[in-house]
């Protein structure tokens, strides 16, 4: 064991916003053995909302699950709750949650890419990554009064309607950040020292990927066709432009050129709602008592997330579950390390965009 | 250079290293779109540092950190005095020396990395420095530096390619990206120098200024006995390797050396051969 | 939405799941359990890669003594969604750890009724 | 004066013989007494020969010629014995077909009457190396032997001082029929004493080394042969004659210096210095450090003159280099503390032969110096290494982690020796400087370039391995509050702390020693002496300077500091725990073993054969 | 390389982004979801906005007379709206586009919650009372 | 010379997340980036304990991270000062009262500024930040122990001993 170093990665860590340990056995660098505490971030959110909140209020303790995907957790708890509850909510309602779902998208896209360019060492891309990342928390926070915590669908439809002078701002700003956009993509495909660094390394393979049931972004990158916007209806992705993105070879620098592209594909469709935008209500009144059990698949920014519901008449729900798109690539990530040097290793962890305080709840 | 220049020289080198480190990092704030901090931050984290309640791991580690200080100002010293430029050179490995046995004294994961990191630096940079040692010998005919200021050759016409070695393994001695490896904030959080606060890391802190006078005026003595031309050798270099701090991700070490090895030191060989062949 | 829901007991789970589950066309999602007082049904969903709306859902109830089968033999990444249910229902669930979330001064078997 | 040279080679003998006849436990004081005297008398006698008029021809009588002939048959004769006995067939094939070259050279010998010993300041030189380093390092082996078998202590400190003797009568013959003989009987010293524990693994590694030193001894033979062949010489001085003139044939020193590459544990022969380490470790010591392996750059500085600027000089240059270079690299891989040391005598060996291939006279007195503080260095290590493994049971890179908490003063005088191998001021650096300076002088030639790469890398590299242990041992989990020097056996610090004075004096006085002491050796080798000039402390060579206040200045931060840290306590200062991201952890905090370059070791020692090969051919055929 | 070079030396030349907060002021845009401003003349007590508000920023305590006081925690308030929509009264609770300022020290919420519960409970058991005063 | 008047310029943080949900995380980031750029202030992001000064913490402190939060806590040397971040570490904001959260940060360490939203908006973490130098210039040197911590203190304190006290004291409150 004497050339064995312990390296631990987390709770604190300056490459972590989020506390989740790895404890690492290196051996010249070279990452012999792993260990994985995700633990840290558990509230007992699923709990409260079993026992405390209303089913009005769910949405918008769910939507702290996580800030960084918040449309998307309340998305995924409404369209629950409609379906149960056999709410149609109206089209309007609906191009405006893709929109905010999609510039959702965007902003935490772009925060992964810029996140894992800091910790591979260049600060510049990152700078830039986020610069251009505040035009779309710009835009959101035209849209939806609020940076990060939108609390922007509600259940019967949305809380805030697009006014016509939001509308143009939110136009001009969407084609600065196209252009931003197109550039970043250049960027992240062409970089000599990003493909030297991420090419090849943390290599999910599109066996293991099945195998694992990985989903999101590290699950296209590795050649896996699978994207929830195109197996689940719960927005019209069809009637604006969906895309899938799938790229073969599964390393770091695949899932961020995934992200690169879909926020293209993204920024595509935000124009395509703006163009398309219905006339009408933004939301109706939901009426009545939850009852029965219902679940849901959304396309969180970092892949499939799952809510199950079950209700019995009551004001407060029975149950609550979210199955988190990390929770389910936290697996596949415990398996890549062994082997690795240590080096790559927040670049890794990073590239899967890890959310655990969604893992955690 | 007469011995008081060079004791003037040395005794402000923190001054110099932290103007040029201030200037650096709004450079590199706008280099990134951003405004960056005053031109005088350095010194105001210097001075903060100074008001810092210390805490230490134990003192050996802490009085290591303070000789890293006084062993690269002695080896600045060393370059500056006009003596040997392989001393001067071996004499900063001495200076690292100390904060790599500092790094290892503690049982802390990223210091002991850190400062196998920085061994393996050396490992990287040395012998280029060496052969650039030998190189400035080919074309001003002495090994002390006083000599190769007085010289009327510009080593740098006879030495392109050693000299864009050198420039390249810039990153390395200063620690900046693409070869950070040894601070690798992201990685292992300053490396060597984690484990140190307040006065101790102010001690660790400067140090790393007086090395960019070091780093700097080895750059400046490929312009030989031009002065003038030094200078703006210095001023490219400067912006040069802020360029390069700016356009790359960092690598890891396998690379770093591999880079320094079979990139760097053949091309300083060529460089080097060609001249001796040009000579003879 | 296509929901194909399997009702068997507990110890025919296992060889349920191993029936039709092939990593190529399937894709897990989660075993996810409700308590209903007393004892704790539970749900293994799949979903199928390329299908629109549609579920795979292997129900089963267990009591709070039950050893609830592993799957993850068969689902190599089926281990933290099962450690998730040993914590929070407090099930005993084979080979999985306790303490993935919750630590020794947190209320145990949270998400248990009453 | 002939007198004393002889008593040089018989007064340890006589001591030698003591020591044997005193056996068991209850002698073992005046057993020790006795190899405390080899000290102060070899000492005297070196003291003596020193300041004697050299060169020293000395005409031997007929009959010792005849005594050495049949002593050479003696001693192949058991060698063949040991390889039938063994099943060895290495050793026993190689025994015949060196009996089978001897008898060839013993019947085409011709007539000569230039004197057979010949004793120079080298062998002076030598001489002193010996007579110090090597008695300390007997005196050494007697606690050391106490600590292990006292039964049969008598026989190997008996060995050691025969040994001695044979060494110093090795670097003072003239005649190289007899220098093959003594050549042999340092192969027997390093056979008997590597397989001393009779176990298999001894026995096994002492087989190893006897092979390989017996194709030295073959070099040798072949040597002399083509020596004969071509020229007509037999004896060291007619070689030295061809000094300064065009060279014809370059065989004979081709295969001299062949001998001097498997002496020196060159690779691909490095193996058998390796297999030493399972002897006690005084053995390793001597054949490490002090003595034996000397004999190889001490043939190849015999040779320089001669083949200075030849292709088998550059070729040499190259071979060592690379194996200065690569010796290092597989040091790093090492985790056995004796085998780091012992790959890094093998490093370091290379250094010494390419320096003294490159023949300039700066570059000699480079690799004089090296020898020298390499010799006093080395046995340092290893005695240190001896103490560790025996009063700390530690053997291995992971068993001396936080050593400094147990054992402060070893670990000080371990660092001073690793660090003296590498960093400014000392012995060792100062003679690197003056080699790389040197070489730049001649880079217009690939070798010289070459050489330089080498001596950068491979000192960065050695730098490296040697910062690897120091931090390793210097690690600690808290303060030294109540400091306790360990207790060290009084015989250990009688032996090691001379080394260290040695060290560190040697290096503040460089200057000094090298223009007085080493630069006449200098001139005695290749004739004309290194032109440097020693002002005060300060040390001026053709090129450059090295400032004595750069050396105090480098003395004061390596040595004042780590004892001034001692007493530093910061005792006003909060004590804090590790950065540990905040967690609490078990940490295991151990050192890299660049594991993955042992990948490329196969390739380094083809590439080592390689260069061998084109040595023995190139250099000894074409030229 | 070659685009981040470009855009690097471009950036060198050119204005930051940098907005110069806090020495000029960068407002919130408008309709931006900050304080909960409350008007305590237009209220009409029902404590629709308390039972409404997910983390508990909105409390009543309950004075001896049955009148209550609205409390309300900017630090505790995740500015959800969600008390404004449910408020009957327009104009009662208001969103503005304010933002609290950062403050060294925060309302005592734990012990308020727990003042609101008793003088919650102890006006319910006086109504009670009350309720069943006159009928017995 | 007064060195006080420096602390103010040359911040350098430390951010600990807690548990909370990432908002106010990201909202620290974009602080670092282009737009707000704090290093305009001097500040840095460490993210190493013995070299800074302020502490940014977010999240409602939740039973695990409890202890690291106290280990990160003592590892900062003197002055300091520690920031709230966001309404979940100001008081647990909507995790409030669920059963593995503290309920805010000023349950487990001493906390100086508070600063409100969910999430907060960078504005409001440089004025939060703004507020901490004022306090930051302020303070004294000694060092600083929980409110809920019992015991005195010397120095030179040996933390080690100091945070082996302090847990065994806030497990034994459990
Ligand atoms: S990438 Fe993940 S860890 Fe990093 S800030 Fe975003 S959510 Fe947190
Ligand atoms: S999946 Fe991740 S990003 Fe999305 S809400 Fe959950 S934790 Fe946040
Ligand atoms: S591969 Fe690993 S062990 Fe080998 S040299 Fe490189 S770092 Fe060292
Ligand atoms: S805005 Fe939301 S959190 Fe704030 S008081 Fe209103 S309901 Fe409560
Ligand atoms: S909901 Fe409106 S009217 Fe009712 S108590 Fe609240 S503020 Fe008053
Ligand atoms: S809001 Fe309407 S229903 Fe509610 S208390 Fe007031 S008057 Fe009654
Ligand atoms: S205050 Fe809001 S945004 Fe910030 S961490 Fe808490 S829930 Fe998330
Ligand atoms: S030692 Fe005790 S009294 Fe002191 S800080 Fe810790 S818990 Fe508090």
């Amino acid at each position: 064991m004497g050339k064995r170093i312990t390296v631990p990665f987390g709770s604190q860590h300056v490459a972590l916003p989020e506390p989740v340990r790895f404890v690492f056995q290196t051996e010249n660098e070279k990452i012999v053995d792993v260990e994985v505490d995700v633990g840290y971030v558990h509230r007992g959110i699923e709990k409260a909302c079993a026992t405390k909140f209303k089913y009005m209020q769910v949405g918008y303790v769910v939507a702290r699950v996580c800030g960084l995907c918040a449309i998307s957790h309340t998305l995924g708890y409404v369209t629950a709750l409609e379906r149960l509850m056999g709410v149609e909510v109206p089209k309007r309602a609906l191009y405006l949650r893709l929109l905010v779902s999609e510039l959702d998208r965007i902003h935490s896209h772009l925060l992964a890419m810029g996140h894992t360019a800091e910790v591979a060492g260049y600060e510049n891309l990152f700078m830039q990554t986020f610069r251009h990342r505040e035009l779309v928390m710009e835009m959101l926070e035209l849209l939806t009064g609020n940076r990060v915590q939108f609390d922007f669908a509600c259940p019967g439809g949305v809380n805030r309607d697009l006014t016509p002078e939001v509308e143009k701002v939110l136009r001009e700003k969407l084609k600065v950040l196209e252009e931003k956009a197109l550039w970043l993509r250049d960027v992240y495909e062409n970089d000599f020292s990003l493909t030297l660094r991420w090419k090849g390394t943390g290599v999910v393979t599109e066996e293991m990927a099945k195998e694992m049931n990985v989903v999101g972004p590290p699950a296209r990158a590795a050649g896996l066709k699978t994207d929830v916007r195109a197996e689940f209806d719960y927005l019209p992705f069809k009637e604006v432009g969906y895309r899938m993105v799938v790229l073969k070879g599964g390393s770091i620098y695949e899932r961020n050129l995934v992200r690169a592209l879909e926020v293209l594909n993204s920024i595509e469709m935000c124009w395509n709602i703006l163009d398309g935008l219905p006339e009408g209500d933004i939301k109706v009144p939901v009426k009545g008592l939850p009852e029965g059990e219902m679940f849901v698949r959304i396309e969180a920014p970092r892949g499939e997330l799952f809510y199950y519901i079950r209700g019995s008449k009551k004001l407060i729900l029975d149950r609550v579950r979210i199955r988190v798109p990390t929770f389910a690539n936290i697996p596949v990530m415990k398996e890549l390390f062994v082997g690795m040097d240590y080096a790559d290793v927040p670049a890794t962890v990073i590239s899967f965009d890890p959310c655990l305080s969604c893992t955690a709840r | 250079m007469s011995y008081w220049t060079a004791f003037i020289l040395t005794l402000f080198s923190p001054v110099i290293g932290g103007f040029i480190y201030g200037l650096e990092r709004i450079v590199r704030a706008r280099m990134q779109g951003r405004v960056g901090p005053p031109l005088l931050q350095p010194f105001y984290d210097f001075f903060k540092l100074m008001d810092k309640r210390s805490i230490i791991i134990h003192s050996f580690h802490a009085f290591m950190g303070v000789m890293y200080l006084i062993g690269t100002w002695f080896a600045l010293f060393v370059l500056l005095s006009g003596g040997d430029l392989l001393i001067a050179i071996f004499f900063h490995v001495l200076s690292l020396a100390f904060l790599v046995v500092g790094g290892f004294s503690v049982r802390s994961p990223y210091s002991v990395i850190g400062a196998m990191r920085e061994l393996l630096h050396m490992v990287a940079y040395e012998p280029l420095y060496v052969l650039s040692a030998a190189a400035l010998y080919l074309v001003t005919g002495t090994f002390q530096v006083s000599g190769i200021l007085r010289s009327e050759h510009v080593p740098l016409i006879y030495l392109p390619l050693l000299f864009t070695a050198v420039l390249f393994s810039l990153p390395a001695i200063l620690k900046k990206s693409p070869f950070d490896t040894a601070e690798a904030h992201q990685e292992i959080i300053g490396g060597p120098e984690i484990e140190y606060s307040g006065k101790f890391y102010e001690a660790v802190y400067t140090a790393k200024w007086i090395e960019y006078v070091y780093a700097f005026f080895f750059i400046f003595l490929f312009a030989g006995g031009n002065h003038i031309l030094g200078a703006l050798l210095i001023i490219f270099a400067f912006f040069f390797f802020n360029l390069l701090d700016n356009v790359t991700a960092r690598v890891n070490f396998r690379q770093m050396v591999a880079f320094h090895w079979y990139i760097l030191i053949p091309l300083a060989v060529i460089n080097l051969m060609l001249i001796a062949l040009w000579r003879s | 939405m296509v929901v194909d829901e399997i009702k068997v007991p507990l110890r025919e789970v296992r060889r349920t799941i191993k029936e039709f589950y092939d990593p190529k066309e399937w894709h897990f999602i989660t075993v996810n359990g409700v308590d209903l007082g007393g004892k704790v049904e539970l749900k293994w969903f799949f979903t199928k890669y390329g299908e629109r709306e549609y579920f795979k859902v292997v129900t089963s109830e267990a009591s709070y003594d039950d050893e609830i089968p592993t799957i993850t033999y068969l689902i190599p990444s089926a281990w933290i969604s099962e450690w998730e249910l040993a914590d929070l229902f407090g099930l005993n669930v084979e080979g999985a750890k306790r303490g993935l979330f919750l630590d020794p001064e947190s209320p145990q078997a949270p998400l248990r009724r009453g | 004066m002939e007198k004393i040279v002889y008593s040089l080679f018989l007064v340890p003998w006589i001591l030698a013989l003591a020591v044997f006849l005193l056996p068991g436990a209850h002698f073992h004081r005046l057993r020790q007494l006795i190899t405390f005297l080899s000290l102060p008398a070899l000492s005297f006698l070196t003291y003596l020969v020193w300041n004697g008029h050299l060169p020293l021809q000395i005409e031997t009588p007929q009959w010792l010629e005849l005594a050495f002939t049949v002593y050479d048959y003696g001693l192949l004769l058991y060698f063949l014995y040991q390889g039938i006995k063994f099943r060895d067939f290495l050793v026993t094939v190689l025994a015949l077909f060196q009996l089978f070259l001897l008898t060839w050279v013993l019947l085409i010998m011709p007539e000569s009457s230039v004197p057979n010993f010949y004793v120079d300041r080298l062998s002076a030189f030598m001489f002193l190396i010996v007579s110090t380093v090597g008695t300390l390092i007997c005196i050494y082996a007697t606690k050391y032997m106490e600590q292990e078998n006292l039964e049969r202590e008598n026989r190997f400190v008996a060995i050691l001082l025969w040994f001695l003797g044979v060494m110093n009568l090795a670097v003072s013959v003239n005649n190289i029929e007899w220098f093959f003989a003594l050549f042999e009987t340092t192969t027997l010293a390093s056979y008997i004493l590597i397989r001393f524990r009779w176990d298999e693994v001894s026995i096994k590694n002492a087989l190893r080394a006897l092979w390989m030193n017996q194709i030295g001894g073959i070099a040798i033979l072949l040597g002399l042969l083509f020596g004969i062949k071509y020229y007509g010489f037999t004896h060291f001085t007619q070689f030295l004659s061809l000094s300064g003139k065009p060279v014809i044939v370059m065989i004979p020193l081709g295969f001299l210096a062949v001998s001097a590459l498997v002496k020196g544990a060159q690779m691909p022969f490095h193996r058998w210095l390796l297999g030493a380490m399972v002897a006690p470790t005084p053995v390793s010591a001597i054949l490490h450090s002090a003595t034996m392996v000397k004999i190889a750059p001490y043939l190849i500085l015999r040779l320089s003159p001669v083949i200075k600027g030849t292709l088998l000089a550059k070729l040499l240059i190259i071979t060592t280099g690379f194996v200065f270079v690569g010796a290092g690299l597989l040091a790093l891989t090492q985790e056995n503390f004796k085998k780091i040391l012992a790959y890094s005598t093998i490093s370091l060996l290379g250094l010494m032969m390419l320096t003294a291939s490159m023949g300039s006279s700066m570059a000699i007195l480079a690799s004089l110096t090296l020898i020298l503080f390499h010799a006093v260095v080395k046995a340092l290590l290893f005695m240190e290494a001896g103490v560790m493994e025996k009063l700390f049971k530690a053997k291995y890179v992971e068993d001396i982690r936080r050593l400094v908490e147990r054992a402060p003063i070893t670990v000080a005088f371990t660092s001073i020796g690793f660090m003296s191998m590498t960093i400014v001021p000392y012995g060792i650096f100062v003679s690197k400087w003056m080699a790389i300076e040197e070489a730049s002088n001649f880079l217009s030639h690939g070798a010289y370039v070459g050489s330089i790469i080498f001596m950068a890398t491979g000192g960065v590299i050695l730098a490296l391995l040697y910062f690897k242990v120091i931090g390793v041992m210097t690690r600690k989990r808290g303060e030294f509050f109540r400091f306790q020097l360990e207790r060290v056996p009084f015989v250990y610090l009688f032996a090691t702390v001379p080394l260290v004075l040695f060290v560190i004096v040697g290096s503040i006085f460089i200057a000094k020693l090298l223009s007085l002491s080493v630069n006449p050796v200098v001139e005695a080798v290749i004739g004309t002496p290194a032109s440097i000039i020693a002002k005060g402390l300060t040390l001026i060579t053709p090129v450059s300077e090295l400032y004595g206040w750069q050396i105090i200045g480098a003395f004061v931060l390596l040595l004042i500091v780590p004892i001034l840290a001692y007493f530093v306590h910061f005792t006003g200062t909060d004590r804090v725990y590790e950065y540990t991201c905040g967690e609490k952890l078990e940490l295991n905090i151990g050192t890299y073993n660049f594991f993955c370059i042992q990948v490329v070791e196969p390739f380094v020692e083809t590439a080592a054969v390689a260069l061998f090969i084109l040595t023995l051919v190139l250099g000894g055929g074409l030229v | 390389m070659k685009e981040m070079l470009i855009e690097t030396i471009k950036n060198l030349f050119s204005k930051p982004v940098t907005v110069k907060y806090p020495q000029e002021p960068s407002p919130p845009p408008p309709n931006y979801r900050g304080l909960i401003v409350y008007k305590e003349e237009l209220c009409i007590f029902c404590t629709k906005c308390e039972m409404v508000c997910p983390p508990g920023a909105i409390r009543f305590t309950y004075q001896e007379d049955g009148s209550k006081k609205f409390h309300y925690n900017p630090y505790l308030c995740i500015y959800c709206g969600e008390c404004v929509r449910a408020c009957p009264k327009p104009g009662c609770l208001t969103q503005v586009e304010e933002i609290a300022p950062p403050e060294s020290s925060v309302p005592d919420w734990d012990e308020l919650e727990k003042r609101a519960e008793e003088s919650k409970k102890a006006f319910l058991k006086a109504k009670a009372v009350a309720k069943k005063k006159p009928g017995s | 010379m007064d060195f006080r008047k420096f602390r103010k310029r040359s911040p350098w943080i430390l951010h600990y997340n807690t548990g909370s949900c990432n908002g106010c995380d990201i909202e620290i980031l974009a602080c670092l980036a282009p737009k707000y750029d704090v290093e305009r202030f001097g500040i840095l992001n460490r993210g190493n304990p013995k070299q800074s000064d302020i502490l940014l913490v977010t999240g409602p402190v939740t039973k695990r991270a409890k202890e690291r939060l106290l280990r990160l806590y003592f590892e900062m040397p003197e002055p300091k000062v520690v920031v709230a971040v966001g309404a979940c570490a100001c008081s647990g904001g909507v995790f409030r009262h669920m059963y593995n959260v503290e309920n805010g940060v000023d349950k487990v360490i001493p906390v100086d500024v508070y600063v409100p939203g969910c999430a907060a908006r960078p504005e409001a973490i440089i004025d939060g930040i703004v507020r901490a130098l004022e306090i930051l210039k302020e303070k004294g040197k000694e060092v600083e122990l929980p409110h809920w911590c019992s015991a005195q203190v010397k120095p030179p304190v040996n933390r080690v001993k100091l945070l082996d006290r302090c847990l065994e004291e806030l497990h034994g409150r459990r």
